[in-house]
């Protein structure tokens, strides 16, 4: 089911610095056509049906006709993707409908500290087995309970081959 | 337009501008390890003013292998010992792991998973009061955080199962966010990492890499002391199920093309395990994952008539002791009980949803199980849309009818249960045997640093140390970040040279498009020219011949030498056409690259298979004139190398050494 | 044109012409059995002035199999008895033929060929002096004829060598010179045929068929008396070997998308034995034929490690006694035994030319070996240019190196070692048994008439009689044609009619490029719709299921009832699914309707499968289920009937009579 | 290797009444750019590479560049077909050229009388089972030698079945 743009809702984002579709696009199918202002799938062979485009583009114009060559008409999934939850629309290929919503996200939007409210860590334990977050705890990386270090003496140890 | 010499090209392609980048720590990629790498690497380098330079041939937000989510965190230790999760690896891997960088991911890896948690990811719990399964935001409000010591919901004994739709939203704003924090790191998203560029001086060294934007007509020539490969794996190296449109549909993302293998097999870098593949189980056609299936909702697959295909084959299983009798069935050896079924037309094989939803309802009641259904439907929508929408398309409600399942073509990938990758250095630690730590003695012991001075590995990319999943590629990303920082410092002085003028590069890179335009005019057809292949061409003869030679689907993964030999007299011709690759827009130029990568990283997992004389991972490949698993002779390593001034290639054994005591599992 | 919509349209519909024929004879296809109908047609039919309208898909100077010419003629009688004839039909088809089908091509057949030669065919001869080979123009310039006498070289007993590049031009010259020498025929060429027109009045008749040209926009209502269905057999109904551009090369040509069985089944004719198939072993990828190696060259095939696999499997093939043992070993045991091969991963099957070559160069001189290898050269460049290509593409020299050859995807036709199609009547002579002649006796005993008035087939569309190939299918056609112009004078006064308007027609024919036009809005991509499939979608899809669920490569040509009943699932989905078939030109608007061909064709195939519980084909097909062959269960014919009315499909099984005496084989 | 047309031969047939190879092709696969004049393959991936198209172009315009899925790049074959023969010239990937002729016909193109010389046959044979040839020869279609005629009474007689 590759993406398809449909044209009465798309309005090439308004031509604008970003083509939300092509912007997300993470195999770089999703191409504007800049004299027609509204967008495209240039590879629908390649598309991966990760709705990306879908869930992101702003007028709603994208969605998934389920792949050809083994799922029948009619079925779709269709996401509406807010800032905590999305909503999924199932509809059937035999009429019947299906409706889920599911969190997403527990943080408003951009929020993310990379650095978990850490305090940046001592240069000093750059050459310990600490990462940045352990080092600011405190905490020491575990190592094994109990060491075997057995050698594998085996048949095929000095082979070589050239190609 | 005339309909004769039609195409609707892209972007167009023109003389492309010449940017020149140096920097200290460059980033290829942009998932899961990337992201991890940028996090880290930007706390250390911070201090030193060390530059940070991240590309990705995507846009961060939704690159890689979790574009579309993932319902579970596949790798959180959690109340276990990363002791055990050494010995699940080792036991699902056959036997040859490298434990000393297993056990690094496993005590790491439950930080990464915090951090998580922390960024937003709504992660499920178990009510203390009731018992029963929060999701993530109703966990969240009532104040249960996996740091406080709430229980998460657990799928099996090392997965915990997540609201992920915006995983890797989530992960990526973290490392957008550190690198924009700071004033010497920055993001180049859609350029595209061509090959490494090596030191003119030194050759066991990598001095940056090449690439070039598929939006604009750039190339970048980026100098680097430190240069870390998170590329992911590589799929679309053997013919997919589907031959038009669903050929965009496997279970890994097509668009991890294996610059990784390529790239460490370019400079020099040795590989390990390349013979190893990962050929999951999963619902046919859509993909659909089936790990929430086994082991949350605890269905049981059957073949065509009802029968348990693992319990049936038990027997079979003990040929291949003491991986097949051992605590952890290994993936592999539950595809070899699938795949003898199949082979003897007992197919189609069921994972029965059915059963599994309907006896789950006898201790329900309907709210609960109409909440169940969801939960089944969600495992989809988080990461596998394509299989919700099958179901749909086929009226599949799944409490009501099973669904068939089978084995993918195979994929290389170094974190699910795969170990094909570049062969790094662990930590350099006292526990650590010498025989880990010999090959980087010269070099510098830096954690997950190749063979090639300078050049890191981290996630999909690293061999012998499979189930990392997201969350131990997201922390090998920032192993490997702290010890890039390490070395950089370590080597101040030292001045990234390379021989090619910006000018070689240029033609190289813009090589496909050149011929493109140069000859374009030779055929009505712009896709048949006598000239001149395009890419898809290229890639649709590659994944014929390694289906039909390498041990693909089409031959139930079966090989022998006979077969190899002619694969790979196959696979040179196609290395030598692959000079007439064309390209009519950035787009194409962009394909025209990946299946370079893809060819490359073919030949190497060809040529291991050629070496490897048994068959270690049955289920996942069959060499039919070494049909036994033969501890005796090749519990080892098998490593590989090309060396860039004879191209020739060198596979040699090296030796498996047990640091984590027996039993074998967990 | 902005790149959006994009698509290059072919020859544009646009609201088509009607146009109304009338007709006694209606020839459609333009094949060999078309062209010896043609032929034969106007001799008798001249006396009595009945109509012959004859309409071709393409232009007959190359339409159908052969196309590019061929290089032997695979069924000559000469030395031979019809008798021997039949029993080597029976025995390479398992057992189960027409005899008095078979009887009737053998004795007829030599004729043909005599016309082919007088035509201008070169058939080479031995020379009477020498002994040794003269190529056809080499024997006429020495007045050797086989009419006179001079003998053909043989490849095999039934096979004899021909220069036959312009094999099927002059075929079809002798026929369009037929029908340009009498005012009441005529030709339409680039005309497809899309279903019957079934008698308003008379529910078991024919009363002509319904099409549309390729080049004009124009639908074709032909009403006519008899209507002769010499449309060929069915390719691409399963998945072909490559998945890019190569989908365009299968042994049996691309063009043939199994008209005659669809036209059947819509009719309600019966169609018998559609569970058979063509499997022929051939030349790796290129598709090149085989039998002038075995035969001609006398090479020998091994597995990968040079055993002789049909000797390794004697005991294996006397389990399919008494076929595996008799004197003529069937083609599909040969696949048999090659499987096992294959499926033990003792590939790939090597056909040794280079040791045929060199033991022959051991009996020769220089130039007679350069002699040699421009025949072996011949024989591709004859009827299979790609595997000539390929060999230049591989740098393979015959003499030198062997070649790759394996079974190719599943085929349906009547002509050569297969036998799906139509359920016809013989004969109406006394050594006839009574149960070949009763299903006709209420409707008429016209030789080669399906079980509905009017209706005729033959060459490939005639089931339960293979081994007819081109010399065969040619005297078929002129044995349905005379039969023809007999049932138009008995039927003199018989009008057809039919119940649909030309309005309805239109719309009907028009259909996917209304829909087209209706839709192609609704995306900025012309491919991606929801509210129609284009045909390469609808034919990627019956190749995938017809794959994967009705014994096709995949599997190792395996099935069982399971497999089968899902696949028909899926098949029927794809049937409603059909009705959204959209096509924006002429050209696509042909794919829409051979793909209705071929799903029809895949229906049949599927049932008979499902319907024969026993494994009557090995090496063909394997009901795993039912893995032997049953002789005291199935010797019997299987016949299908689709009931226009109720829109049902019937299966029954029909006796079998032995008319020629044992041996079973030859 | 499906077919191409080099534009700089082809001359799109003069704008004749006949563009040969879309005249030809069995699959319905050239078509002539009417604005252009120049033919093109308007599906090369159903190509059979039948060479109708390469054998019959007056202007020697069209090739094959062979199935690009399993065949390398550089070998091909070029025909030229004549009256009473046909010229192969085999270019092999590593160089190697061979060159055959063989012969194609023995009559002069469109003699192929469909009578074979022989007289109208008499209608009266309507009802025999001799071809025309036959009747004209007076020629007697053989029988069997010996007739079995026994039926084989199996157990899935009877046996039917509706879907
Ligand atoms: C595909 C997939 C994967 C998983 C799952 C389901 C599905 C459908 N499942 S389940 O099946 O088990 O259900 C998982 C799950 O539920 N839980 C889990 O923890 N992990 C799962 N994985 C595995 C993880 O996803 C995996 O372990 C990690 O993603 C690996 O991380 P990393 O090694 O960083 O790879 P990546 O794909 O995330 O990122 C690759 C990046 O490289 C970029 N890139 C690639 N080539 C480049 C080039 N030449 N130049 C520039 N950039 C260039 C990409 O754009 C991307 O940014
Ligand atoms: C494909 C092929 C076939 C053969 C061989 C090699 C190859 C590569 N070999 S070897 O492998 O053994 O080497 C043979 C050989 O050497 N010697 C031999 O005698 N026979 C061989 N065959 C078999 C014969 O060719 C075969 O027996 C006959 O051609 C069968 O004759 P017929 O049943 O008439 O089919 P056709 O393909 O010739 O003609 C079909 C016609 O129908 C037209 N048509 C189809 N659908 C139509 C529609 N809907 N509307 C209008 N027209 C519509 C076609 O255009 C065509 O005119
Ligand atoms: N049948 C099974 N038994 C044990 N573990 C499994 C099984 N299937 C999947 N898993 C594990 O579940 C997780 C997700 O698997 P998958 O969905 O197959 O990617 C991985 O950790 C797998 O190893
Ligand atoms: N190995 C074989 N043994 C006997 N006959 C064969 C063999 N291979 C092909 N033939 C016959 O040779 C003719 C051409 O075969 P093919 O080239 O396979 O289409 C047909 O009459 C086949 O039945
Ligand atoms: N390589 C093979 N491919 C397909 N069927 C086979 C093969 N070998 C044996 N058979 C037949 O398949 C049936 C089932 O065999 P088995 O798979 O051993 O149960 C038997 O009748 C065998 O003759
Ligand atoms: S994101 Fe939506 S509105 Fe914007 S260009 Fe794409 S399809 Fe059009
Ligand atoms: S669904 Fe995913 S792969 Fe397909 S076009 Fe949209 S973003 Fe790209
Ligand atoms: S036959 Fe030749 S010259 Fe004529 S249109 Fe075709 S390619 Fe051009
Ligand atoms: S080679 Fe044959 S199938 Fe291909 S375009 Fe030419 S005539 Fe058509
Ligand atoms: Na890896």
């Amino acid at each position: 089911m590759p993406s398809y743009v449909n044209p009465e809702k798309c309005d090439g984002c308004k031509g604008g610095d970003r083509t939300v579709c092509m912007y997300i696009c993470p195999n770089d199918l999703m191409i504007l056509d800049p004299e027609a202002m509204k967008a495209y799938n240039q590879e629908p062979d390649q598309c991966w049906e990760c709705y990306s485009c879908v869930k992101s583009c702003p007028q709603g114009a994208i969605a998934i006709r389920h792949y050809a060559d083994f799922a029948p008409l009619h079925g779709t999934c269709q996401p509406m993707r807010g800032t905590t939850d999305i909503m999924w629309t199932i509809k059937f290929r035999n009429g019947v409908v299906l409706r889920f919503k599911f969190p997403i996200r527990t943080t408003p939007e951009g929020s993310a500290d990379p650095t978990v409210g850490k305090p940046a860590p001592d240069p000093s334990k750059l050459s310990t087995n600490q990462l940045f977050t352990q080092a600011a705890d405190g905490i020491e990386p575990k190592k094994p309970e109990a060491v075997l270090n057995k050698k594998f003496e085996v048949g095929a140890l000095g082979k070589v081959a050239k190609y | 337009m005339p309909k004769i010499w039609f195409y609707n090209p892209g972007l167009a392609c023109a003389e492309p501008e010449i940017v020149e980048k140096e920097t200290d720590i460059l980033i290829v990629g942009g998932g899961m390890a990337a992201c991890g790498a940028a996090v880290e690497a930007v706390q250390w380098a911070k201090p030193h003013g060390l530059r940070i330079l991240l590309c990705d041939k995507a846009a961060m937000e939704r690159s890689g292998a979790v574009a579309m989510g993932l319902s579970a965190i596949n790798t959180y230790i959690g109340e276990n010992k990363p002791d055990d999760y050494v010995r699940m690896v080792r036991c699902d891997l056959m036997g040859i792991v490298r434990e000393d960088l297993v056990f690094d991911v496993g005590r790491h890896v439950d930080d990464t998973v915090h951090c998580f948690e922390e960024w937003g990811l709504p992660i499920w719990k178990k009510d203390p009061n009731t018992g029963k399964t929060l999701d993530g935001a109703e966990a969240k409000a009532k104040g249960l955080t996996l740091k406080n010591g709430a229980q998460p919901v657990r799928s099996g004994r090392w997965q915990i199962m997540i609201n992920g739709e915006s995983y890797k939203v989530i992960v990526a704003e973290a490392a957008k966010n550190a690198l924009a924090s700071y004033d010497k790191a920055e993001i180049i998203e859609r350029c595209f990492i061509v090959r490494p560029l090596l030191d003119a001086n030194d050759k066991g060294r990598c001095a940056g890499a090449v690439g070039f934007s598929v939006r604009e007509n750039k190339i970048y020539i980026i100098k680097a002391k430190a240069t870390l490969l998170a590329t992911g794996g590589a799929v679309n190296i053997f013919r997919p199920r589907s031959i038009d449109e669903g050929k965009g549909r496997a279970w890994y993302p097509v668009w991890n093309p294996g610059t990784g293998y390529a790239m460490c097999a370019m400079s020099g870098a040795k590989l390990v395990l390349m013979e190893n593949r990962f050929i999951p189980a999963r619902f046919k056609d859509g993909y659909g994952p089936v790990g929430a299936w086994f082991l949350l909702f605890k269905a049981r697959a059957t073949n065509a008539f009802g029968e348990d295909y693992v319990a049936k084959h038990k027997d079979e299983l003990k040929k291949f002791a003491p991986y097949g009798e051992a605590s952890h069935i290994g993936t592999c050896l539950r595809n070899h009980a699938m795949l003898i079924e199949m082979e003897q037309g007992r197919g189609p094989i069921y994972m029965h949803t059915e059963w599994a939803l309907q006896e789950a309802a006898e201790k329900m009641d309907k709210k609960e199980f109409k909440h169940l259904i969801a939960e089944a439907w969600e495992d989809f929508l988080d990461m596998c849309v394509t299989q919700a929408g099958l179901w749909a398309c086929l009226n599949i409600e799944p409490e009501k009818v099973p669904s068939e399942i089978m084995p993918t073509e195979p994929y290389l990938l170094g974190s699910h249960a795969g170990c094909a990758g570049a062969w790094v250095c662990g930590p350099n630690e006292d526990w650590v045997p010498e025989e880990y730590k010999a090959p980087w003695k010269e070099i510098g012991l830096y954690n997950r640093m190749t063979t090639i001075k300078g050049l890191f590995c981290a996630g999909d990319t690293v061999g012998a140390s499979g189930h990392k999943f997201s969350s131990g590629s997201h922390v090998e990303g920032r192993i490997a970040a702290k010890a890039m920082v390490q070395y950089c410092l370590d080597n101040k002085d030292y001045t990234p040279t390379i021989k090619e003028t910006a000018e070689e590069l240029k033609k190289e890179i813009y090589g496909p498009w050149y011929r493109f335009e140069e000859f374009k005019n030779a055929s009505t057809h712009y896709e048949i020219n006598p000239n001149y292949l395009i890419p898809r061409h290229i890639q649709a003869r590659l994944m014929k011949l390694m289906d039909e030679y390498v041990a693909g689907a089409s031959t139930f993964y079966k090989t022998n030498k006979v077969m190899l030999e002619r694969g790979l007299d196959l696979l040179r011709m196609l290395k030598e056409d692959m000079e007439y690759a064309a390209a009519r827009d950035l787009h194409e130029l962009m394909r025209a690259w990946e299946n370079r990568h893809r060819v490359w990283t073919a030949e190497a997992h060809l040529l291991h298979i050629l070496f490897r004389e048994e068959t270690r991972y049955p289920g996942y490949f069959y060499r039919t004139d070494f049909p036994s698993l033969d501890d005796a002779n090749w519990r080892c390593f098998t490593l590989s190398s090309w060396d860039p001034e004879t191209k020739e290639w060198t596979l040699e054994t090296y030796p498996y050494v047990q640091i984590i005591p027996d039993p074998l599992g967990p």
